[in-house]
């Protein structure tokens, strides 16, 4: 098994396609990747034939193999956990959101949550819904000028009440990967929980959770080549079965009365009402397709690309990289501002030059308003990008340099 | 019609009904659900005085399967003890293809059942539920 | 347009597919329905070319997009209002818990919420979670013998203490359709919301909920033709603007400060994260799919099989229809049980005959509870069903009652 | 390169900056914020005694297409009162396409906007925040 670009790509119907007269150079893979045919192909089997198999017979047929099913395995293997620890949801969003609703109620007045600068709404939000609850306090560690979470400051910033710490592992803004040794150790040492947000690591290959040290840790499917419509929720068995349920509905139940009802055992306790069953499946096939790849050879390609387009960018009169300026420890997302030009107006240039990036605050407002910036222009990589998507963006942000300032 | 679960030889078992019914004054009694399905199965049992079931009834509100699997463990339960039920549940446990080899009868008649997967709890329940009473 | 079931069957592949040597007698549409190809293309068409289009260019290029989307419209038209109105959620069960959360943080402790006894665990459980967290009370309106919330209850079970109806269009076990007139009416006497779960309704045609009186409506994408993953919540704007947010997270709100957080309006408030645009837009073509069929000609074909059943069924020497025995105000969902046969057992038999079915409680344990039933087995039909399949269903039955008894 | 958005015209509006700034003493002032892009426009006016716009200044935190739209307004706002700018914002919706009919100037430079449905809100969001500061 060694890695190749070609091979890769052709494994996915898009990016062979002609739109608008151009090719797709799709540089917008932290807002969604593109799907592999195994997926696409995994959905439609279930769609066109097992959705009779799966729910033919009786009731309990349908509970017993959702939770015994294929797709628990194959992203519990992609995550080196036993799959009764992997509970669906319906994104990485509804995931953070159960852990905030679920774990959240187990904790008091005064208690803290330690987020930082970087994170994404998504990670913001359901801390202050919930502190809007149950009266928690928000702390929040701050950023360094290179886009990193400044991990000095942890320390001080941890107390006795902190009962979670709950980080990006990468940044969808700034591609830096958290050093998460470091947060475990000092979380630890205060009794804190320890979450990571791994919407922007998953889409780059298999983990080892346990090793890791950490409680909890979340992803989206559509950003890790599955299908929209489903996420995952990863916890520790006894730290799932210590939580109570979060939505109620079908499934969740142990046995239902009007005066009283018992939950199921985890995950089932989570996963109310009948579950994304064609996403989930799809993103199993997409555990299975990246546990297939060879990452250290799509690591290698992922951050030559990343060289070639800081290099590029450096060129350019008046761009200005948002994020680390090496390679280590950082993942292949890069933001950039152009002196002069609006970051929607550089993304609008891009767009007419067949490039798609992002542009805007990328659902980071809080670190947009610490750095004061309108937004940054964003470029995110995939193993089936190439040097030619690098040199069409290249050559689009030339040209917005040129004609818009 | 193909994938007969249902052979003559489970159908005969379940109508045997052995050990149906309540123990007037049991040693001890347990009940176990199964929540998926909402089977439900209670078994008493009197006890001689090394441990061993001297005596033994269930009543199954469940499907056919679980019927037959408590009628066929209480024709022989009795005499056993512990160790004795967990033995017998590996002709059980083999007869639905979780283990390997050859089950003994009277579990032998359940071999149908190892095609389905989902059905398997069914048969077990008893197993469990006189193991709960058991310990 | 007129009805014809030979051209219905025909969009649907999987119903002409041999499965174990066997054609596919799919009467199990209550717990999930076929899709037909418009649906999968639709969704296969967004996976393979919009998920870049869709994506590329600017930020809120996305977000407008979104709101304004065909597949809001289409499903905005099949209920008769206006798209803005529409807020997209993982399931029917979601957008229940959505309003357990949201409209019910603002009921007071003593507040009450009125269900009745043949609800499934989707309207029962987010109730009590809810009475957990907040203190109010959950009364019940009793079932008659023939399956139907007993309406002539209503009266003395509705205080002015209760602020939400909530029960179920069609049951899911009995196909008895609820009286909406007469519980509006009265609910509105003493000023309480109502909420219909339209899970068993919604597959069955066309609605305008605007003349049904009421407040809210859910239902879930995978009963009505359209993909897992998908749910839909239905609430006048004026309502939603009321409602605080449930989930957090990217695109429900205004500006993100770590201090401050204002909301987006309406539906977007609601929908944190990205939201299932797949399964959003697969529901979106079931929609049209369904606002295209001559539903006069489909529910007359529905009910000759509803009647063509019961009268096999009532050859057959202990079987017990468990709902109304006659065509009125029901749906062609039939729940019965066979005189010393567990509904499981049925089951099975069935699907040996390649009938699927579902047997057990039908996540309606208070239901079976109040009527002491082990649980039944039930039939539930759609438009592409034909005599065909009420046949090898009554066959397989007839061979139950002969040889497992 | 096709699908050209930002067209020569567009570009010389906004770097044209016609009437950006603040005023030292303005009558009335709006902001506007895009929550969906981030884009935010500020509006200073400073009213005769009919309600006339005599001096107008803005400041623009957005894109292009926004800036542009702005030194547009601020060109031709002079001497108008909020019905006088109503009747300017059709010449915008026109020039974008969402009304019928021929855009006059300067806001027919517009038009490639029409294209671009989602980027239609960056030009009309300094007639909202003028609308705001004029009511
Ligand atoms: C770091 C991070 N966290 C969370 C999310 C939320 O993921 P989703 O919108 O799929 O729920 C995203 C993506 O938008 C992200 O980049
Ligand atoms: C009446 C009723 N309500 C709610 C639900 C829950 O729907 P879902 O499981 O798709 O969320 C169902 C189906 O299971 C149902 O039949």
């Amino acid at each position: 098994m060694s890695f190749s670009v070609a091979a890769v790509r052709g494994q996915f119907p898009i990016l062979s396609q002609i739109i608008d007269g151009r090719p797709v150079h799709y540089l917008d893979n932290g807002a969604s990747s593109q799907t592999p045919d195994t997926v696409l192909n995994a959905v439609r089997a279930y769609e066109t034939t097992g959705r009779a198999n799966v729910l033919r017979g009786v009731r309990h047929l349908v509970l017993a193999d959702r939770e015994a099913s294929e797709e628990r395995a194959d992203v519990a293997k992609f995550l080196g956990v036993p799959p009764m620890e992997i509970v669906f949801t319906g994104g990485c969003t509804a995931a953070i959101n159960l852990v905030a609703y679920s774990y959240g109620s187990l904790l008091q007045p005064g208690d803290r949550v330690l987020l930082s600068e970087l994170e994404h709404h998504s990670n913001i939000v359901p801390w202050q819904l919930l502190r809007a609850r149950a009266g928690i306090e928000i702390d929040m560690i701050p950023v360094t000028a290179d886009g990193r979470i400044d991990l000095a400051l942890l320390p001080r910033l941890l107390t006795p009440k902190t009962k979670l710490v709950s980080l990006a592992h990468v940044s969808n803004v700034t591609g830096a990967m958290v050093d998460v040794g470091a947060v475990v150790a000092a979380a630890k040492s205060v009794g804190a929980k320890v979450m990571l947000d791994g919407a922007q690591r998953a889409p780059h290959g298999p983990l080892d959770l346990p090793a890791l040290g950490i409680d909890f840790y979340v992803f989206a499917g559509h950003k890790a080549y599955g299908p929209n419509g489903v996420g995952v929720l990863w916890a520790k068995a006894a730290l799932l079965d210590a939580m109570p349920p979060f939505m109620g509905g079908g499934s969740m139940i142990g046995r239902v009365t009007f005066a009283e009802t018992t939950w199921a055992p985890a995950p089932r306790r989570f996963e109310a009402g009948t579950p994304p069953i064609g996403p989930a499946i799809g993103l199993g096939a997409a555990c299975k397709w990246m546990q297939a790849l060879d990452w250290t050879g799509a690591h290698a390609h992922e951050m030559a690309m990343v060289q070639h387009l800081m290099d590029g960018l450096q060129k350019i009169d008046g761009a200005r990289i948002f994020g680390p300026a090496g390679l280590q420890n950082r993942y292949p997302v890069v933001s950039f501002t152009l002196d002069g030009v609006h970051p929607h107006d550089v993304a609008q240039t891009l767009d007419s030059f067949g490039v798609a990036v992002r542009a805007g605050h990328h659902c980071a407002q809080p670190l947009m308003d610490r750095f004061d910036l309108d937004g940054t222009t964003r470029v995110s990589m995939a193993p089936y990008n190439d040097g030619s998507d690098i040199d069409a963006f290249l050559s689009g942000v030339r040209y917005a340099a040129k004609t818009l300032r | 019609m193909s994938d007969q679960l249902y052979q003559e030889r489970i159908v005969a078992l379940a109508k045997a009904k052995v050990g149906t019914g309540k123990l007037a004054a049991p040693t001890k009694s347990a009940r176990r659900d199964n929540p998926l399905c909402g089977d439900r199965v209670t078994i008493d049992v009197r006890l001689d005085g090394q441990g061993k079931i001297a005596e033994i009834a269930h009543q199954v509100r469940g499907c056919l399967l679980c019927q037959a699997s408590a009628s066929a463990l209480a024709s022989v339960a009795v005499g056993r003890d512990a160790a004795g039920i967990a033995a017998l549940r590996h002709d059980a446990e083999r007869a639905v293809g979780r283990e390997e080899g050859e089950a003994a009868e009277p579990f032998a008649a359940f071999t149908p059942v190892s095609a389905h997967k989902s059905r398997q709890e069914c048969v077990l329940l008893p197993f469990e539920t006189l193991k709960d009473a058991l310990s």
